[in-house]
């Protein structure tokens, strides 16, 4: 799950980190009244879960009040990215003398919370990590005795910080491990972490990250979900338990199991289409789910075929075939073509079924998969 | 011969009482696995499908001499679940388990590295040596005996998979799932090694997807230390960076983990990358 | 640093560890009151820093506020082994059905901390370890990991403890661990937990002791400390960074090293007298050191004679002699003999200065021991 | 030849910038000790009695090779210290710090042991090879080299049976003072072990106090591996339960840890002991 700039500044700011004063605006003149009160020239910023923010003109600086409220105002009236900005945060602006890096992730290769820190600060991590790579230092986290002082000085002089900032630096980095691991977080990032004019740390941006599996321990920060961040057919997949990503292809795919759906996905294109979703219903295919599967399926107007793979397991193929027919007639029957192939326990039987139904079965996956691209393609199948 | 599991296999079953626990030992009784016990605490004594059960994995491991364990208990019980089977002495734990956290899973790999206990999983569908023991919730039917060794980060592309090699006639060593999720217990890398030691192995299929660098890891691996022809297909090149395709591991993200990066590694190592499933199944034919 | 029962209960209380209601009173009229708001039989108990007060009369049943308040003026009014009672806890009384015992500790010789329990609750643990050592259930803790829920269920189960009561008594153990570990304890124990009639379980009594080099990071556990754990010579020992135990023998020691200072007590025993005290000036013998140890042995007024013995080590013995001379003439002289012993570099010409000065010198420890205990048996030395 | 530390030893000091850590330096250099480098972040660049000082161990260990470190943080630092040392290969870790909170410990400790890496103390004197090395903060010069091998849990009460030892001509192979803490890295069995296999150390002088098991595990160990004579010293006889005799781990609780117990244990496992300092060096003399 994404949290804003703005929940993950606080998050931060609660375990100690330094951050600059401010507040968030839903409409320009809560914006205005936040740079009254904060009696400084601030700093607009769109509050959306999209990189790239400040070149897309989702941060403004604004010396006055009202420079602030016509700053919010146009934020607040443009689509970021295509996403719609639902508020701004309003901070004090801050005089920069230097900007680091100081981030936490996972290191998957080595199965451990890596802190990662850069004398290039404000710009995308990645692109450090791609052109400069040796502007990255990287501290290990032993799970079991947590970030040490040491480690994080160690940082500190790697990048070159002033010795007077090394002290500040280590009480941050704790804190922001602290964050990090307190709220099951799968990245936390300062980026960038500024030296200001008066030599003290702030951590101007913030960005966290955090694992989904672990929010059943997090009430708190579960409610933090920001709803604008799925959209209608995403929410409706996660509430009926179905994992599921709008792509921009042509052939709805309905699959269980994650790899073996990427795997079906993958098949339309080697066949010369695209697959318009993800969409795994995991395991077991009851009809309920098979219907909310296929109702969001179609709910996309670039959908020119379905194509359903399902792999019985410990299933019944029989069983899995009248859920199909049971959701087409729940639907009220469906306009687009849809190649249904089933393996696993009374397959032939599930077939057959869905053969007198009229709807078209296939043998194997890539078989089931050139039928739905054709059948996409306009071509009639048996 | 085989790997990890076989007739020598005693399965202790972890949450034995539950709706999945009791399903899934019937299962693994029917294909013919020896299932010597099983543990719910506070459920001691009881029976399920004519195993005992104790409330502690201690007293199950000291009345049934159990070496093997499979972990069916919901996400939130799990860390301890592997924790106290690795206490009690189990070397080999199998954890079916979705939706463990991740930082528990940091943990628990650092606990059992220092303890040399071997978990495959979690989020995974077990292991099977076709013919002897299935530990885990595949079919067991589409398995048939024979001399392809299979790993997988997948659960029904891995059926798809094996499947295909059993319509083909090309039975399995063994078939092991290693899980979907962003830290896993055993890698590629760990069961390539034991593959190309296995006697009885002599092709390997390795089934990959996006999310992470486990297959350019194994591929690394497989160019400097495997003589025995490995077949690898690699499921998401059509997903986009920064979603998570279902597996909490399957995403492409800081630009890495993508399919193509894979394919290229795989093939670079001199491994043979299928196109689709049933290809996999051609190619190993091709080379049988 | 102990703590009182009170004190633990409350420190237990906040990491989740049920607790019966009760306040603390220092005067029978609050003892009254809090009984009445109470509304039950009360339990009244002393809260003093030593073991066994229930077989002293420190711990009385109540059964109506006016008995409560009688039982309170009692028990406030009589010191209770030796120690002057200034609090009562006023608790609820619960109906028990059964009594079990829960600690945890640090086992040295394994490095780790244990938690211990017990189906033989409300008994000394040290009791039951020693007729019964089969009724301790131990779980050694890995200080990575922590105590895991299925160390407290085999605990409870090896205990005997009843099905429905191992949940929640796995959540008090936890409790306790989070306690412990949260507070740097180096004890803390529940003893009774009970089983109450109404199936729930209730830390009844409770203990805990901190270890005193962690309190530099806790304040608040610090400001627990309860004066009254102090003799007047303890505390002033203390503040001037000397450890000082009192005995019961007549020669006082004077000594620099832990070890040094309980191998000259020991002589003392040797040679036929027995130590006044424990007294280690810890390094460097500066004389400010040397008068307040001096004046706190002296206080005591079995103490026949004051046997002093350096090693200067790093310390120059000179220097060493003129400090005890300046503490001797800072206290107007000194009633008693003293026999000094200073080996390290100078050790000549200190033996010198305090021989000018009349005090007497040995050259060796044995015979300074010799000498000390001559002294105080009336001998008179040269 | 001696243990753990001799003309080979390049070391470290952590915290040389301090009071006591530049005071050290300057006796330990005196001796004869290799000082190669100190740690004492923020200040590197600076140098302390010639030697040169920079701000992390790691980056000390890369110029100078150095092999062993020797602590004087204060309390609240040294744990980081201990550990900052092993992370960056320092292979024996002499912590002299008092008042680390046990907890502490108990955690380096397992760490430690995890490495490999040896640790003596805390809040213990060092260790000296006579003519060679002094690791600490003894009185060097009562020290001279020989062949009896000493060990103990105090301080100056080391110092005064040393002191006894050499005046009676009996020089020592290696003095090591392991601590006053209840938790500390290197005990009496891991010291008598090295004195064992030591081709220089004939005879063995330990010396306990109250508190723990340490002396009566080291009986055990004694009794079942020593060849060399062991000649012990037990402070504490006159101490009182439940009270701390100045050293946190100087405590008789429970019921345990008395001088009596030990005293009983070593006897039992024929050692011979001594009834005061200056006896030890008696008995030691007796057995040359």
């Amino acid at each position: 799950m994404k949290l804003h700039e703005y929940q993950s500044k606080r998050i931060f700011a609660q375990y100690g980190v330094p951050i600059p004063r401010g507040e968030v605006a839903t409409t320009p003149a809560e914006a205005r009244d936040i740079a009254v009160r904060l009696g400084t020239r601030v700093v607009v910023k769109a509050q959306v879960l999209v990189g790239g923010r400040g070149k897309a003109g989702g941060v403004v600086l604004a010396n006055t009040p009202d420079e602030a409220e016509q700053a919010a105002d146009r934020i607040l009236k443009t689509p970021l990215k295509g996403l719609p900005v639902r508020k701004v945060l309003v901070d004090e602006a801050v005089d920069i003398q230097n900007e680091v890096y100081l981030g936490l992730t996972l290191d998957r290769a080595r199965r451990r919370v890596v802190m990662m820190a850069s004398s290039a600060g404000g710009v995308d991590i990645e692109d450090v990590a791609r052109e400069t790579p040796e502007k990255i230092m990287r501290a290990e986290i032993d799970p079991f005795l947590g970030l040490r002082d040491y480690q994080a000085r160690t940082l500190a002089f790697g990048i070159g910080l002033q010795r007077g900032l090394v002290c500040s630096f280590t009480s941050i980095a704790q804190a922001l491990y602290q964050a990090y691991i307190s709220s099951d977080a799968s990245l936390a990032e300062i980026n960038p972490l500024v030296v200001t004019e008066d030599d003290e740390l702030l951590a101007v941006d913030g960005k966290m990250l955090i694992d989904d599996n672990a929010l059943f321990r997090h009430p708190d920060l579960a409610e933090l979900r920001d709803p604008e961040d799925e959209t209608p057919e995403e929410r409706e997949a996660r509430l009926h338990g179905l994992s599921y990503v709008k792509l921009d292809g042509e052939i709805g795919c309905l699959v269980n199991g994650a790899g073996l759906a990427m795997a079906t996905m993958d098949l339309t294109k080697l066949y010369g289409s695209s697959p318009a979703n993800f969409l795994d219903i995991g395991g077991g295919a009851q009809a309920d789910k098979v219907t909310a599967a296929l109702r969001i399926i179609l709910s996309d107007p670039h959908v020119k075929a379905v194509l359903v793979n399902i792999f019985g397991g410990i299933t019944r193929c029989d069983e899995v075939a009248r859920g199909i027919l049971e959701a087409i007639n729940s639907l009220g029957g469906i306009s687009v073509p849809m190649v249904v192939r089933l393996v696993g326990t009374n397959e032939e039987q599930g077939r057959q079924i869905l053969a007198d139904a009229h709807v078209i079965t296939a043998g194997s996956l890539p078989e089931a998969a050139q039928k739905a691209v054709a059948a996409a393609h306009g071509e009639v199948l048996a | 011969m085989s790997i990890l599991v076989n007739k020598e296999t005693r399965l202790l079953v972890q949450g034995i009482t539950g709706r999945e626990g009791r399903f899934h030992t019937q299962q693994m009784i029917e294909y013919g696995t020896n299932i010597v016990a099983g543990v719910t605490p506070g459920r001691g004594g009881e029976w399920v499908e004519g195993v005992p059960v104790f409330d502690m994995v201690q007293e199950a491991v000291g009345a049934t001499g159990a070496n093997t364990s499979i972990v069916y208990v919901p996400a939130r019980f799990a860390l301890d679940a592997i924790l106290e089977a690795a206490d009690a002495g189990i070397q080999l734990i199998v954890c079916i388990t979705e939706g463990i956290p991740v930082l528990d899973m940091v943990r628990v790999k650092a606990y059992l590295d220092q303890r040399g206990t071997r978990l495959i999983g979690p989020n995974c569908p077990g292991l099977i040596t076709p013919g002897e023991a299935k530990v885990g919730i595949m079919p067991g039917r589409i398995h048939t005996p024979g001399s392809v060794g299979v790993v997988s980060r997948s659960g029904t592309l891995t059926y798809e998979v094996v499947y295909a090699l059993t319509e083909r006639g090309l039975g399995q060593s063994t078939a092991v799932g290693v899980g979907g999720d962003p830290v896993i217990g055993t890698d590629f890398i760990d069961v390539l090694r034991l593959f190309e030691e296995d006697p009885s192995t002599e092709q390997v299929v390795l089934i990959g997807e996006i999310g992470g660098t486990d297959e350019e890891r194994a591929a690394k691996f497989i160019a400097e230390y495997m003589s025995k022809p490995v077949t690898a297909f690699i499921a998401g090149q059509t997903a986009p960076p920064g979603k998570r395709m279902g597996h909490a591991g399957a995403i492409i993200s800081g630009g890495t983990g993508t399919a193509a990066e894979k394919i290229q590694a795989l093939e670079a190592a001199g491994v043979r990358v299928a196109r689709h499933p049933v290809e996999v199944a051609e190619i190993v034919a091709s080379r049988g």
